[in-house]
């Protein structure tokens, strides 16, 4: 299950967040998500060497806790997607369809005109698409 | 010689120059943008979103008659049928329904459920006033009024404030004749 | 018939196998009367100033629809003589010739009127002028700097215009 | 929504009346100020655009890899073709030319001032005519596109743009350090 999800800017100012938990844990998802930001950077700026993932948007698994899995993915425009998981079984196609997913959504909403770049993305239509995604993470790897 | 019939809407759309409609809808949204900050009031949005359609139309008129091959605009309900079913779907790939008529068949509605101006758009609720597609019926009033048809546009129904279609409503005020422009002082 | 498909502009405009210089001269009128465009490829004799020039012209062309209106013998209702139509209202005439010379006429239902005088000889341009509405719609309607109703100044019409015309049949 | 399509004429009537409601309405009196407004209506949709166009591409790993995708992708979505020609200086500075500009295709200046210019009169040939000035006006926009792509792709730069020989046009990147 995806407990949390978060949008971050290029000089790391949150754009979106959004958690999936009843568990009043808000505090340390976002730990996570910032600690994550870290790890980000750190990957970015001493790519590893090999081959074909060099640049790639889908950053993969950054790193694992004991209860979450979390996973990030960085646009050309240099926003970071971060999404955090309870399943510690993961398919990578499903994170990765997920994160297409998601970017075609995030890509729509910063298209709305009265979106203004660089701050918080609060369209209702984002948040229920992204809702939608979030629901139908695992279930099939088709779409 | 006979005449060349008009062509549907489908025809007539397959032979223009297409371009990517994420080009126009986005530069139309950044025009709104920039007017809400420039302009201030919402109103004068309206108006001026209003002025821009009606100077859009006049030019475009003519390459919809040069290419549709309509030769006549005489009859009200013919041409809001020719907006709805090749005018619209010429330029902006998408048809209207044409509907409540009222009984002298002056006024009439056009019932849109989709338009690619709104793609993305979601208003804001400091914009609650804008009819973000005012350019729309600008466009329709001045091409109108190019072939001597004097008429008000409004929008009754749009989906950006919670509608369930986009609908305008087309009123004709007079058909003007065209009149000889000189004076007989010679 | 197709103009404009492809992003070049290169139509296939009907039939231009003549051998050149058969017209005359053309005006192109908006709907309140302007001229908006004056073009002269061979008009030796010139009696009146430009201005009485196009005025008549405009007053002729007015005169004979409302003329060729009147007496059309298949219509039921006709208004009084003089009387404004509507675009595409009644009959239309679109050429008449003397012995020395043809004039050809379109006329759009917003009120552009295309007048193209030529060589009496010269066959059926109804097609031609459409062409030319065209080429207005192209070169001066979609010109970037032109404004509606204002004297057409565009390098890029005159050149395809003339030609277009200097290939009539 | 994938794939829908609009009559070019469509966008162009828009970004022609756009500008002409910037240069002779809104800000009739202050060209510089219309300029401004133009460029910042192009910068929003340069953003956007951006933003579309490189979905499912891998990142760019240099300001040069940047240009050229906005010579070939990017330039191909909006005008159905590619920059004819890219130069720099190396320092920062690069030359978009394309020799073909389609907004500029129907563009047509007024050959009566075009005679005017040529003719022996210093003070005619040292001013601009004025459509030309009312031509460079269409051209904030194009600029403001490329500025916006690029800043959102993390290059901040000023673009301009010189059109001497329709409808050929050049744009000057300069890459801010």
């Amino acid at each position: 299950m995806i407990v949390c999800i978060a949008v971050v800017g290029h000089q790391n100012n949150p754009l979106y967040l959004q958690s999936f938990t009843e568990a009043d844990d808000a505090l340390k998802l976002h730990h996570i998500v910032h600690c994550s930001l870290d790890v980000i950077d750190e990957r970015v700026n001493n790519p590893k060497k090999t081959g074909p993932t060099l640049n790639e948007t889908f950053l993969g698994l950054l790193y694992p806790t004991e209860n979450y899995k979390v996973y990030g993915y960085l646009t050309n425009t240099k926003v970071k997607f971060i999404l955090v998981t309870t399943d510690l079984d993961v398919r990578d196609a499903d994170v990765r369809n997920f994160f297409r997913r998601f970017h075609s959504a995030y890509v729509d909403a910063v298209s709305n005109p009265f979106h203004v770049p660089g701050k918080k993305i609060t369209s209702r239509t984002f948040a229920e698409r992204v809702s939608t995604i979030v629901k139908s993470f695992g279930l099939s790897t088709a779409v | 010689m006979a005449p060349l019939a008009p062509r549907t809407g489908d025809a007539v759309f397959a032979n223009v120059e297409r371009v990517n409609a994420e080009l126009f809808t986005l530069t139309y949204g950044a025009i709104v943008r920039q007017l809400l900050t420039d302009l201030e009031e919402v109103e004068e949005v309206n108006k001026q979103l209003d002025q821009m359609g009606y100077n859009i139309g006049i030019r475009l008129i003519d390459e919809f008659l040069a290419k549709s091959n309509v030769s006549r605009c005489v009859d009200f309900k013919e041409t809001a049928d020719v907006i709805a079913k090749v005018g619209l779907k010429m330029f902006l790939g998408v048809t209207a329904s044409v509907t409540n008529w009222d009984v002298d068949g002056t006024s009439c509605s056009l019932v849109l459920e989709d338009n690619p101006l709104v793609d993305f758009v979601e208003l804001p609720d400091t914009c609650q006033g804008l009819y973000y597609c005012n350019i729309l019926s600008g466009v329709i009033r001045g091409a109108l009024e190019m072939v001597s048809m004097k008429t008000e546009v409004t929008w009754v129904r749009d989906m950006l404030r919670g509608d369930d279609a986009y609908e305008l409503r087309l009123k004709l005020l007079k058909q003007v004749p065209e009149e000889y422009p000189y004076k007989d002082d010679e | 018939m197709q103009f404009f498909g492809g992003s070049d502009i290169s139509p296939s405009p009907p039939v231009a196998t003549g051998s050149g210089s058969n017209g005359h001269m053309m005006y192109v009128f908006n709907r309140n009367g302007i001229c908006l465009l004056y073009r002269e490829w061979n008009r030796p004799l010139r009696t009146l100033s430009s201005q009485q020039d196009h005025k008549l012209m405009f007053g002729l062309l007015f005169s004979l629809k409302s003329f060729t209106a009147k007496m059309d013998p298949t219509s039921v209702d006709k208004g009084n003589l003089g009387v404004p139509q509507l675009p595409g209202q009644g009959c239309s005439f679109h050429s008449f010739r003397t012995n020395t010379f043809k004039l050809s006429f379109m006329e759009s239902p917003s009120g552009i009127k295309i007048i193209l005088v030529t060589n009496p000889k010269t066959g059926d341009l109804r097609e031609s002028l459409k062409y030319i509405y065209n080429l207005y719609v192209e070169y001066v309607v979609k010109n970037p700097l032109y404004s509606p109703g204002t004297p057409i100044k565009c390098e890029l019409f005159n050149t395809s215009l003339d030609q277009y015309v200097k290939n009539l049949a | 929504m994938v794939g829908r399509e609009v009559s070019e004429s469509c966008v162009d009537s828009m970004i022609i009346e756009m500008v002409s409601s910037y240069c002779d309405r809104f800000c009739s009196a202050k060209p510089e100020l219309a300029a401004r407004r133009i460029e910042a209506i192009g910068y929003q949709v340069g953003l956007q655009l951006s933003e579309r166009y490189t979905m499912e591409r891998p990142r760019f790993s240099d300001h040069l890899e940047a240009i050229k995708f906005i010579c070939k992708d990017f330039w191909s979505e909006l005008f159905k073709k590619q920059i004819d020609n890219l130069k720099t200086n190396h320092r920062g500075t690069f030359v978009l030319q394309d020799n073909r500009f389609r907004w500029l295709t129907r563009m047509s200046i007024d050959p009566s001032e075009t005679n005017a210019n040529t003719s022996d009169d210093p003070s005619v040939a040292t001013t601009e005519s004025k459509s030309a000035q009312s031509a460079s006006m269409h051209l904030y926009f194009p600029c403001g596109i490329i500025r916006g792509a690029l800043t959102n792709l993390g290059i901040p730069c000023a673009v301009s743009a010189d059109m001497s020989n329709l409808p050929a046009c050049s744009f000057v990147v300069r890459i801010k350090a």
